[in-house]
């Protein structure tokens, strides 16, 4: 375990020393939505651009080959970071969502038919629920949803009541990006594979936060986003089981994901770059190598430690406001995310007075409206935290939020 | 300190004067802003002149879009129909006195919004009623 | 017009400026694949992730408000750009590629039924031409080529009869990435209309080159990519009109592109949003801004008056070189793009050998197997300018291939 | 001055010693590289032992694809099937004698990946045959 220090970490981080108005620190809780960026990433991309920019794949020259080559260095460094056993089964999409849809549109497509069982979760984010609405409405499928107990945790009785129908499908979010829940992912895969079920890991908010392993999930599909992961917005992934990647048709059609293009039909290419049609995003893949690089000489379970005892002392002293309630306050299992409300208040009014004090949260349904809906309430505030968080920053969230709660007394 | 909050914002959106329902009215019209679930519904009611006479409005969501609503309302009684169409983002920036991002802003105009599709007799209320021309 | 000074303009970009071994200088010919940066849009960037990065449209808080401040006023300057109506008609997608299979599976999924008729052009780019692939397959469409001519120029007398046949789409590419032809598309698109069909025009390769009107076109749908235009990678649009747009379905499910979600089923969003899915390229989008401020700042007919100047002198001045032969000689109208071959000498040796002199050029089917096919060869050498490209940099490439063809003599 | 282009490599691409095809063969595979249209055949006789007695190629493509499959079949003369089996990229490699970037790798060693689904009976000739291992 190496050496963790968030004051050293926080300097590798350009904005987080930034003042949102004179006088007013930045004191950034919104890493859920998207993370701050280390300079070793920002400078990675601006490398890029300044010595070796060229287009990938096709190029004999030098730029084009050095390009070439650092682009499917990262892809390398990625399939490490979720210890995948191949490289080609990484396949770079734009986010998690995008990541998502493939599946669904490419092995969702030809794959499920009439009738067929998808089973999702009520705390999905709608990444991983409005692909599958549309698939379900063209293809005429059965959408089933694990509960949210009172806990925020899965009703696993459910869940395996679900499972004796079986289910084709069975995707669900690693952690909530609304209750902080991590879900026993294991279990559940272990559990939909008996029933002879695919199974899609909706990883945007675990592969940031913590050690994930496709290997020991047994999962066939994972998704996650680089953005989340203090790497750059415009990339993110997809991981899938070779087998199944070989089996599917390609998504998108264009330059690069061919072998062979005659006037009227074509022949696919191979894996990952069936599934990378046109230019894709260079010089993001190589900034999210770098993401991996920085990540990994933080330490993932150092990251994991830091967080859950920021979010355990955020849940203490969130206790000290009676107006406060904490969604999903009971999960046994949980990462760096409290979403509450404020009795009478708006989460927007409070999210913009936090704002007056230098302090971003978000505020709304944080894309999952169907769980907001379950607890009765349009929105709520979120506070989230990452590696670079300090308890200080707790303490100022905690402050302010008394204060807020005096101005509408 | 709060000056985004200014009490007139906070002390419309605890007690304000146009919160209810008009039955009958001669107009009614309700929306939502679906990002943060702001819920407002405006009624009206018209003389023969086409002036409004009475308004009212019920809902619920952040203080931003029930404080607009009830000093929107108080700002269009007296007024014509006429008059009430030709509102625009300006006048509830001036009502409101203060500045807003572009999420905030949504709130703040969804009352207007809803009003506008309401005298136009409109089926939708959508961002074009709002934005400046 | 504002004043032209190529090597003013080269210094604004910094990869210019570099040895690719020592005392061997870059000479970049390879715009067509990708162009370079100048270090305004990397800085664009690099200031976007050290001040002001957040994820947008659903934050109240200051750096996500000035995010989406960016993200959005970059979408209503590359509206202007291209004398598009409104901003909303400008859809962010990854690259071109993305944009023409948006089109193909949100537009032709919903409108095109068994028997119809697609016409594209022999000289298309795989882009335009797989997504249409995999439609005709899964619909059972029709397609039809408007036939090269040995000009390298659109055979107009095939283009009326096919017409006549009551085709629903017409898609062609604005400029070849081969042969450099630039197509009459204001022609094409008018009696594409007159037939009744709709049109979409390949901009990948015109829009970064010449001043480019959706009015003055009169076309319905236009992709393009950043990366071309000297903006970032992981980022390009599809332009639409707004009647259209507003008719299609949805393309990718997930966050920002719902108004409503339900356990089972959504509302979509307005546009543009409704076709923009989950965390979008938002560094990217600012990028672009930055890339289209800069194009501006030079004036878009200063470039193609420049490139127009190079392309002709390489013209005049290949012809020394006996055994070259240039791909579509004769069009008419043609942008900065010369692809030849050299007779008993593969490409891939050319641009290796060329490579050894710091000259950077492509070797390949440049994704247009099928006009390759036609030519009877499977591959061309392919030379591209663009604005920071010299006459000197025309004479060094010309003086080199002299030396390819004596070694293999 | 241009090391790439060993006199060797060019050479071997102007004066092929291996040209040709052999009929009656006992193994015979072609396949190509839809990057830059190189194709390759490549015909064998093995004799009784299992020893690689004649070899002949045919194709188009560039100097380095065509001189790597002269130089591999000149190589493998002589050796048994089971050698063949064991090639690598380093052997080719070595043949060269140059360095390549990812894309002029392809070009050296689609010979040995036709030559290796061949002797291996594939139907295919996958990259994994030649990546190291
Ligand atoms: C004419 C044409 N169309 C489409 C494309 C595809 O562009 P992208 O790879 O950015 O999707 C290109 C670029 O190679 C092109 O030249
Ligand atoms: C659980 C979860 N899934 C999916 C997403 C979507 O990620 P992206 O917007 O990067 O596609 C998010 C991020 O908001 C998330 O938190």
């Amino acid at each position: 375990m190496t050496f963790f220090n968030v004051e050293k970490i926080r300097k590798e981080f350009p904005i987080l020393g930034q003042e949102v108005r004179s006088g007013v620190p930045l004191v950034y809780l919104d890493s859920t939505a998207t993370a701050q960026k280390p300079a070793v990433v920002i400078d990675a991309m601006d490398n890029y651009y300044r010595t070796t920019n060229a287009n990938i794949h096709r190029g004999v020259h030098y730029l084009a080959e050095k390009a070439t080559s650092e682009y499917e260095a990262a892809r390398l460094k990625i399939a490490n970071f979720i210890n995948a056993n191949k490289p080609r089964e990484i396949i770079y999409t734009r986010n998690t969502t995008e990541s998502i849809n493939l599946v669904a549109q490419s092995w969702g497509r030809s794959f499920l038919k009439q009738g067929d069982l998808i089973i999702l979760t009520e705390m999905e984010h709608h990444s991983n629920l409005v692909p599958w609405h549309m698939l379900a409405q063209e293809k005429d499928l059965r959408l089933e949803f694990i509960p949210v107990t009172e806990d925020g945790e899965l009703d696993q009785v459910v869940y395996d009541r679900l499972l004796d129908e079986g289910p084709k499908l069975v995707a669900f979010s690693h952690m909530s990006n609304v209750l902080g829940t991590i879900n026993p992912a294991q279990e559940i895969v272990r559990k939909a594979k008996l029933a002879g079920a695919v199974t899609l890991i909706d990883g945007a908010q675990s592969v940031p936060h913590f050690d994930v392993s496709v290997k020991e999930l047994g999962v066939d599909f994972l998704a996650f986003s680089a953005h989340k992961m203090v790497g750059p917005t415009g990339i993110g992934v997809l991981w899938g089981r070779e087998e199944l990647l070989n089996a599917m048709p390609p998504f998108l059609g264009g330059g690069d994901m061919i072998k062979k293009v005659l006037l009227r039909s074509f022949i696919p290419n191979e894996l990952p770059y069936k599934f990378e049609a046109g230019t894709p995003a260079i010089a993001e893949a190589i900034g999210f190598g770098a993401a991996i690089d920085f990540l990994n000489s933080v330490g993932m379970d150092n990251i994991a430690t830091h967080e859950h005892a920021l979010v355990q002392s955020a849940l203490i002293k969130l206790k000290t406001i009676p107006s406060l309630q904490v969604l999903g306050e009971n999960a046994v299992n949980r990462g760096g995310v409290v979403s509450f409300t404020l009795a009478g208040i708006h989460p927007h009014d409070v999210a913009q007075i936090l704002d007056q004090y230098g302090i971003a949260i978000r505020a709304g349904h944080h894309c999952a409206m169907p769980l907001h809906d379950k607890y009765g309430i349009p929105a709520s505030s979120r506070a989230s935290f990452y590696l670079y968080n300090t308890e200080a920053e707790v303490d100022h969230l905690v402050e302010t939020l008394h204060k807020v709660t005096e101005m509408f007394a | 300190m709060d000056d985004l909050y200014r009490e007139v914002i906070i002390e419309h959106y605890k007690n304000p004067s146009y919160r209810g329902s008009l039955d009958p009215h001669d107009i009614s019209f309700e929306d939502e802003n679906p990002l943060c679930g702001d819920h407002i519904r405006v009624d009206l009611r018209i003389d023969a002149n086409g002036i409004v006479t009475e308004a009212a409005f019920d809902g619920h969501g952040c203080a931003i879009s029930q404080a607009s609503a009830d000093l929107l309302l108080e700002s269009i009684i007296g007024k014509s129909v006429d008059q009430v169409k030709q509102l625009k983002k300006g006048d509830v920036m001036d009502l409101l006195g203060i500045e807003l991002g572009p999420v905030r802003l949504k709130c703040a105009l969804l009352p207007l919004k809803i009003l506008k599709a309401g005298v136009y007799g409109l089926g939708e209320a959508t961002d074009d009623l709002v934005e400046a021309e």
